[in-house]
């Protein structure tokens, strides 16, 4: 190394001064704040605006309609459950399917492609999937509909009448399961694909065939990222207004999955009641809001917790 | 027409002076006559813009009463409280300019019309009546060949002003049949098929033998429809009938320039089933401008053109002169607040 | 190896251990070596080739069979339903017996993961199909579609061009400037703070406690439904409107624009952004981030040139969904941006349709409400410009995401 | 049992580029061959095809004939995943399972083939696996820790004991000492040693003198230029390569002999 | 130029692991030291946090002191940064930038700092480092490949080359030829040859032949027990740790010596 020209020594050693680094972690740093700025500001806009419906006794006037408050909002809280349930249990099992599929299972050359196709379910607008839910998928439940009662009728969720229009929440259910797979595939594919080909190498050596070393290698490495995409698609679907909308035929709780004019969710209520509402009335709207707001967080802690739980036992082993 | 001419003495001079961009908001019933006359003003004031934000009656008498919008429409009058917020040190008043008739509407294979009385089609809509052969209907439509079909009563998912002048005609009209207050929301306890918006409940309607539902009259397409049983006879609904309803209507004591329907009316030729929707002004503004493009609006949609442009394009029934006359007089009185 | 399980010459067990000089037990001490099955020829049990097609014709039958017998009329959905579900069964049934169980698993698992892709394709199909019958004809029709709003268009002149046979009049170009203006400033604000909020997560916050807050609330954000983050929105911008300008009716007026709306997308953007980047970056090998800071190369810098261009595939596609969901959205824009028949470029002042809006509005409240079919061709037209907008935006993500992609190949 | 290895005129392609060209080898059973020659001439490629390993690798291909004992296993109807149970792989880099204690990384062979061990069994194969790999004092304490816990070359033993755990007839180790310690080295040298009383190993290596030490047979590989594709030069028992090579190439490396 | 490195009762810590402890050593410039001993004993963690790379690694943490000539580097007032542009690494497993071209690893530290160079300087660099690191003839017709597409052992190159080609005062090897092949690690032990005469050199290693060959000093580096933090034992002239050790522990682990 005696050709060494002193300019290039100099100059590598030029490092860039400290400032960067502490600009961007401050822009980093800020990013984080700013989300948790924001949501403090939801927070408070719900509260706020809510008091009169969650409250009553503090606002004087319009005081006796709002006794109610929480029988009238209990039933749209267990809505929304139920329809992000099935929305889940229909899509997360089709996601990793999906995704297992691009990932290790489509021919190699069409795998992106493939992938581009599931994205375009991503591309409609929610109004168009209110649309299609409401024009093309709810007749063709109906005979569904009928069957599940004839044959499971005994089951709570298949009991009651039969819908004969379709617009049930179990139909908005499905709507929104087609709605979260996409956002579910995308994430869930992007981490399979991710996974060391080392470890999936060891699996295979090891005379794996490829699901077991899928099972093995792609699912342990997956699982914090299959739970992430689960959680962003449960928002999706407690928080979808327009498809929901225009598909459910909504009505007060009712266990059965299967008839219309049963069960309602908040965000549908918000969007179908808002714009006639005023005083009072919009105060209960928005409350209702802020029981979603409570609901969304329920959910995360308990998915914390058993999140938690897991990287403990996980890292028990250490 | 006094108040007409007026306005035209003004003529063009007028016309020109009033420019700028009108805001306001509300029913989405009147979305239809509102662009209608939105667009069609401009040829009168090419310097006008008037923008209309349909986002519900409630909420555009929010928005009026907090000053966002300087005019709302509503399918509903205010009620005090809200007038007592509303215009700062001025009070508001409603011009019933958008009159629309609530047809009962079904799809029933091989039936074009059928006669209801009030009674009869609260048990309807109530459930009491679940057959379309059923006796009550029978008796009524003698030399109709009614088949089986079972009903399916079709209401608005949303609340809506079409529901609660629906709903106060049961009320009225029908009496022990219909128990239920008027509302803008549907009954509670009676479960049903529902939909969004009168587009909704029509499409799911035409969709579904043997369904019947409530809607503004001029968009139910193909849909057949019930005459009303009115005393004795039954009135189909038409423009005609649905203004005389409004003509005959009483003032109402509370509101100013409201009008409180007589759903019992047993008057020849009335068809009862009438939604009113308003706009509403503030007696005074804060500059005069805003002044001229309120009064410039108003006198356009209550003028028998504006009217006319609202029916060609949105179906809606022109109202009658008497209450043209008296809205004409209101808006000639805004005044600058001072 | 003749039997169907090796045996490999084994010492007898419990031997006394004694020890060789590295510590280790010698193999005659040790347990017996069989626990493996294998099978004397690796050629041997396999399923003639031929098996899936007989499974396939067998399956077909049955289906068939079943559909006459069972049901009323010939149903192409219970066809193919039953018809899959009976291939499945018999591919394994005959996997599991000509083969052995772990082959028969494997099997099931292929079949099934392609059933769940077409199961995701049988919604996609339809729905893409909905857009483009009641969409594309329109829009091949009247190109124009696309160049004009909604200016002038009346319930008059719908009526005559579905009764009189008129042109269609009137277009989407309002709503198209809208969406893209909205969905631009939405994305401006958004994606810095999602992306450097996510970069905090996981290259800064050392699980501390702050960070732990942002990831659960970021959780919590995806949830709030899209009407009340438009209420919040217009609410926020009010209050400031009004402790800034005062509450003129000018200035309350003002509050309504793109910018509004803008925002109120923001609050259901920056949650997905997040999220995804956050996947992303978490994944990226820490081997890279050494190297580069071996080099001297600063944290910030590893970050920009090393950690997210490895990851900008994933985040592209991340970025990209974010996107598409508030491209699609109505609710919020419908109460922040008011509604506008004419083009408005400026996102500032003025109010501002959306593509969505529009549709919804079109088909919820025909501009004629006795002649509908001329708003709803236009919704679908809509509809349809929309989705190959956002497919668009997905492809220019794509390329992107392919420009930094990690390369592998020779 | 170990079983006799023999490839025809095997090729290996990476989509179009050829890294591997005619190979033509017979590797007897219970024996230890050793893989030598520069880096890059294919040796990890070659090496990967004889499990049917390189098919992992998109665009990877092997034409020729790949006969174990009598069977041709690069066949398309022969079953990749029956041939990897049969010619085991110990990869360059150790890569232990990383979610996996150290137990479960030794046991994993088993779990995937679907096979449940009584307790007893499944002890006794991971003592003496681990045993075999020399790790068995050093974790024995630890067998419920995370296998990825473990330090370079006690992930390598890891990795070599999870692939003795599964008893194959051949098996394949791709540098497997190169991140060890001379101990380690020295144990899973005599570990080579012992295998080959039961199986086929073969070996690449870097390692010179540890072919010397460990390969009945060697077989040297080389480029004929950048650019060209790798092939076997020379293959013969060891000590004639070593001491004697017939092929002025392997000659030259030889005598570039060091450490 | 090269600089000395003295630490003083440096212990390395994982969270509450201590993992090595009390290391007293003195490194001298424009020399070669080796760091040898059994796996797992904490040279690989000794040698990160002589430039801070150990502060990547979550919970681990050194503490005393790293004098750099007379500066200690590891006092928190110093800049990690400027101390990684000054003490360079190569890394045990090569780790080119899969995004970038072999050309664009190689000028990395340069880019990746935003130094603008002219196309003469960095052509100059780039020929310069890849000879030094011996991989020159084999990259030069596909400097715009990407990097990732090499083999193991030309990927080990390519780092070394990036590392290279920062200049800069010190340099530390993690087993940088553990990958290598007989030629290549000759083209680098001559490269660590001529290193010295600028810089000073650490280098890890588990081929005592190798350290034997390039290192003026070697460090024998232990674990007392298993379980135990690992420790410095002896440092001393090569000649006498390999021929007159003072330590019994040195002489058992060096009289294992093969390889
Ligand atoms: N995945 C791959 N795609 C394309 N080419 C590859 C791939 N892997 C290796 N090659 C090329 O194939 C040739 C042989 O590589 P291989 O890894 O088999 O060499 P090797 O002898 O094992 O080298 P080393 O001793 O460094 O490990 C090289 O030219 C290499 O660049
Ligand atoms: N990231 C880590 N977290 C916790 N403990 C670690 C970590 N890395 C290494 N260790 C432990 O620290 C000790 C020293 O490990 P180190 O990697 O420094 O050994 P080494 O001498 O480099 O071994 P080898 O020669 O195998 O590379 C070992 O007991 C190891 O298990
Ligand atoms: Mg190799
Ligand atoms: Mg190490
Ligand atoms: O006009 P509506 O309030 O019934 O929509």
């Amino acid at each position: 190394m005696t050709t060494t020209s002193p300019r290039t020594k100099t100059q590598a050693r030029r490092t860039t001064s400290e400032v960067g680094d502490k600009v961007f972690y401050g822009l980093s740093w800020t990013g984080g704040v700013i989300i948790l700025v924001v949501l403090a500001f939801v927070a408070a806009f719900l509260l706020i605006r809510s008091l009169p419906a969650i409250a009553p006794d503090a606002f004087g006037p319009g005081a006796e309609e709002a006794t109610d408050f929480w029988s009238y909002v209990w039933p749209l809280m267990a809505g929304t459950v139920i329809v992000s349930a099935i929305a889940l249990l229909l899509a997360t099992p089709i996601a990793i399917g999906v995704s297992l599929f691009i990932s290790h299972y489509a021919p190699r050359r069409f795998s992106s492609t493939i992938g581009y196709v599931i994205d375009l379910l991503a591309a409609i607008p929610s109004v168009v999937y209110g649309a299609w839910g409401m024009l093309v998928l709810a007749p063709l439940m109906v005979p569904i509909y009928q069957w599940l009662h004839d044959n499971l009728g005994f089951i709570p969720l298949f009991a009651g009448d039969p819908s004969n229009t379709g617009r049930t929440i179990l139909t908005s259910g499905v709507v929104l399961a087609v709605m979260v797979l996409p956002i579910m595939t995308a994430l869930c594919r992007e981490i399979f694909l991710q996974t060391p080909h080392l470890h999936q190498e060891a699996a295979l050596a090891l005379g794996g065939t490829r699901w077991e070393m899928i099972k093995m290698t792609v699912f342990p490495f997956a699982r914090a990222g299959i739970i992430s995409s689960i959680m962003l698609a449960l928002g999706r679907a407690l928080g979808e207004t327009m498809a929901v909308t225009m598909v459910l035929s909504p009505g007060g709780f009712s266990w059965s999955l299967i008839t219309s004019g049963a069960n309602a969710t908040i965000p549908s209520e918000i969007a179908l009641n808002f714009p006639e509402a005023f005083g009072q009335r919009q105060a209960e709207l928005i409350a209702a809001g802020l029981m979603l707001f409570v609901i969304t967080l329920v959910v995360n802690v308990i998915a914390r917790a058993i999140v938690d739980r897991q990287a403990k036992k996980a890292e028990g082993l250490s | 027409a006094e108040g007409d001419n007026a306005n035209n003495a003004g003529g063009d001079e007028a016309a020109a002076e009033v420019s700028g961009t009108l805001v306001g908001g509300g029913a989405s019933s009147q979305e239809a006559a509102m662009t209608a006359w939105t667009s069609d003003i401009t040829e009168t004031y090419p310097d006008l813009t008037v923008n209309y934000d349909p986002v519900g009656s409630g909420s555009g008498r929010e928005g009026f009463i907090a000053g966002q919008y300087s005019f709302a429409g509503s399918d509903s009058a205010m009620d005090s409280d809200e007038q007592e917020q509303a215009c700062g040190s001025g009070s508001p008043f409603h011009v019933p300019s958008y009159i629309s008739p609530v047809a009962v509407a079904f799809n029933l294979e091989g039936v074009d019309t059928l006669n209801m009385n009030p009674e009869t089609i609260a048990k309807v809509f109530a459930g009491e009546i679940t057959t379309w052969d059923d006796e009550e209907i029978a008796e009524q439509n003698e030399d109709v060949d009614l088949p089986s079909t079972d009903i399916t009563v079709v209401h608005r998912s949303d609340d809506s002003g079409t529901t609660e002048n629906f709903t106060d005609y049961l009320n009225g009209a029908a009496g022990d049949a219909w128990t239920w207050e008027a509302s803008d929301a549907w009954p509670e306890d009676l479960t049903g098929e529902s939909a969004q918006q009168t587009s909704g409940v029509v499409s799911l309607t035409t969709d579904t033998d043997g369904a019947i539902t409530y809607a503004d009259a001029s968009q139910i397409g193909g849909l057949s429809t019930v005459a009303v049983g009115v005393g004795e006879d039954y009135v189909e609904y038409s423009a005609e009938a649905a203004a005389s309803a409004v003509e005959s209507a009483e003032e109402d004591p509370d509101s100013e320039g409201a009008r409180v329907l007589d759903r019992s009316t047993e008057e020849e030729g009335v068809y009862p089933i009438v939604m009113i929707s308003y706009h509403i002004f503030c007696d005074e503004y804060e500059d005069e401008g805003l002044v001229e493009q309120v009064k410039a609006f108003g006198n356009y949609v209550i003028s028998e053109e504006g009217q006319a442009a609202a029916e060609e394009s949105a179906g809606s029934a022109p109202i009658s002169d008497t209450i043209r006359d008296e809205a004409t007089e209101r808006i000639e009185a805004i005044s600058v607040a001072g | 190896m003749s039997s169907q399980i090796s045996s490999r010459p084994t010492a007898t067990p419990k031997a006394p251990t004694s020890q060789d000089p590295h510590g280790r037990k010698k193999p005659e001490d040790m347990p017996p070596r069989n626990k493996m099955k294998r099978l004397d020829s690796l050629t041997a049990n396999r399923k003639p080739s031929w098996s899936w097609m007989a499974a396939a014709a067998g399956a077909a039958i049955f289906a068939l069979l079943i559909n006459l017998f069972f049901f009323e009329s010939f149903s192409i959905v219970g066809f193919l339903l039953i018809g899959a579900a009976a291939y499945i069964l018999a591919m394994y049934v005959t996997s599991r017996v000509l083969e052995d169980r772990l082959k028969a698993r494997d099997e099931l698992w292929r079949h099934l993961v392609w059933t769940a892709f077409l199961i995701a394709l049988v919604p996609l199909i339809s729905v893409v199909w909905s857009v483009l019958s009641q969409g594309l004809p329109t829009l091949l029709s009247h190109p124009g579609l696309l160049t004009t709003d909604m200016q002038g268009v009346v319930g008059a002149t719908d009526i005559a061009t579905q009764t009189e046979g008129e042109p269609l009049q009137g277009g989407i170009l309002h709503g198209l400037v809208g969406t893209l203006m909205i969905t631009l400033l939405a994305s401006v604000i958004s994606i810095p703070v999602g992306l450097f909020a996510s970069i905090y997560l996981v290259e800064y916050a050392n699980r501390n406690k702050f960070s732990r807050a942002i990831r659960f609330f970021v959780d919590v954000m995806t949830g709030i439904p899209s009407i009340v983050a438009g209420l919040f929105a217009f609410a926020g911008l009010t209050l400031l409107i009004e402790l800034t300008v005062g509450s003129s009716p000018q200035a309350l007026q003002s509050v309504k624009t793109g910018f509004a709306a803008a925002l109120a997308l923001s609050v259901l953007m920056i949650p997905v952004v997040v999220r995804s980047t956050e996947e992303m970056l978490g994944v990226v090998a820490d081997e890279l981030r050494e190297a580069s800071y071996a080099l001297g190369v600063r944290k910030w810098r590893t970050i920009m040139k090393v950690v997210l261009p490895t990851a900008m595939s994933g985040i592209a596609s991340g970025v990209t969904l974010a996107i598409a969901r508030v491209t699609g959205e109505t609710a919020p824009i419908l109460v922040t941006a008011g509604y506008a028949a004419t083009t408005n470029w400026n996102p500032f002042s003025e109010w501002m349709t959306a593509l969505p809006v529009f549709i919804y509005r079109q088909l919820t409240n025909p501009t004629a409400p006795a002649a509908g079919d001329p708003s709803t061709a236009r919704a679908w037209a809509g509809a349809l410009v929309l989705i190959v907008i956002v497919m668009g935006l997905n492809l220019i993500a794509r390329v992107i995401a392919k420009k930094f992609a990690p390369k592998t190949g020779k | 049992m170990a079983k006799r290895i023999q490839t025809i005129d095997l090729n290996c392609y990476y989509g179009d580029f050829l890294a591997v060209k005619d190979v033509n080898i017979e590797i007897e059973p219970q024996s230890v061959t050793a893989f030598i020659g520069p880096s890059g001439c294919g040796k990890t490629t070659f090496l990967r095809t004889l499990n049917r390993m390189h098919e992992v690798t998109p665009g990877a291909r092997a034409e020729g004939q790949i006969l174990l004992d009598d069977e041709d296993i690069n066949a398309p109807t022969v079953d990749p995943v029956r041939v990897r149970s049969t010619v085991g792989m110990v990869f360059q880099r150790p890569n232990p399972f990383p979610t996996m204690s150290i137990r479960e990384n030794v046991l994993a062979g088993y779990q995937l083939n679907g096979i449940r061990l009584a307790k007893s069994d499944s002890d006794a194969i991971l003592e003496r696996s681990l045993t075999g790999a020399n790790l068995w004092d050093e974790v024995k304490d630890r067998l419920d820790r995370p296998g990825g816990g473990l330090s370079g070359g006690q992930q390598q033993r890891l990795c070599i004991a999870r692939t003795i755990a599964i008893e194959p007839d051949v098996i394949l180790m791709d540098e497997p000492a190169s991140a060890l310690d001379p101990i380690s080295t020295l144990a899973i040298e005599d570990l080579i040693h012992e295998l080959k009383q039961d199986y086929t190993v073969v070996i690449v290596t870097h390692n010179m003198q540890q072919a010397a030490r460990v390969a009945d047979k060697t077989a040297f590989f080389n480029l004929q230029a950048i650019g060209e594709p790798g092939g076997l030069i020379e293959y013969d028992d060891t000590t004639t390569i070593f001491n004697n090579p017939a092929n002025e190439q392997t000659e030259a490396y030889i005598s570039g002999r060091f450490g």
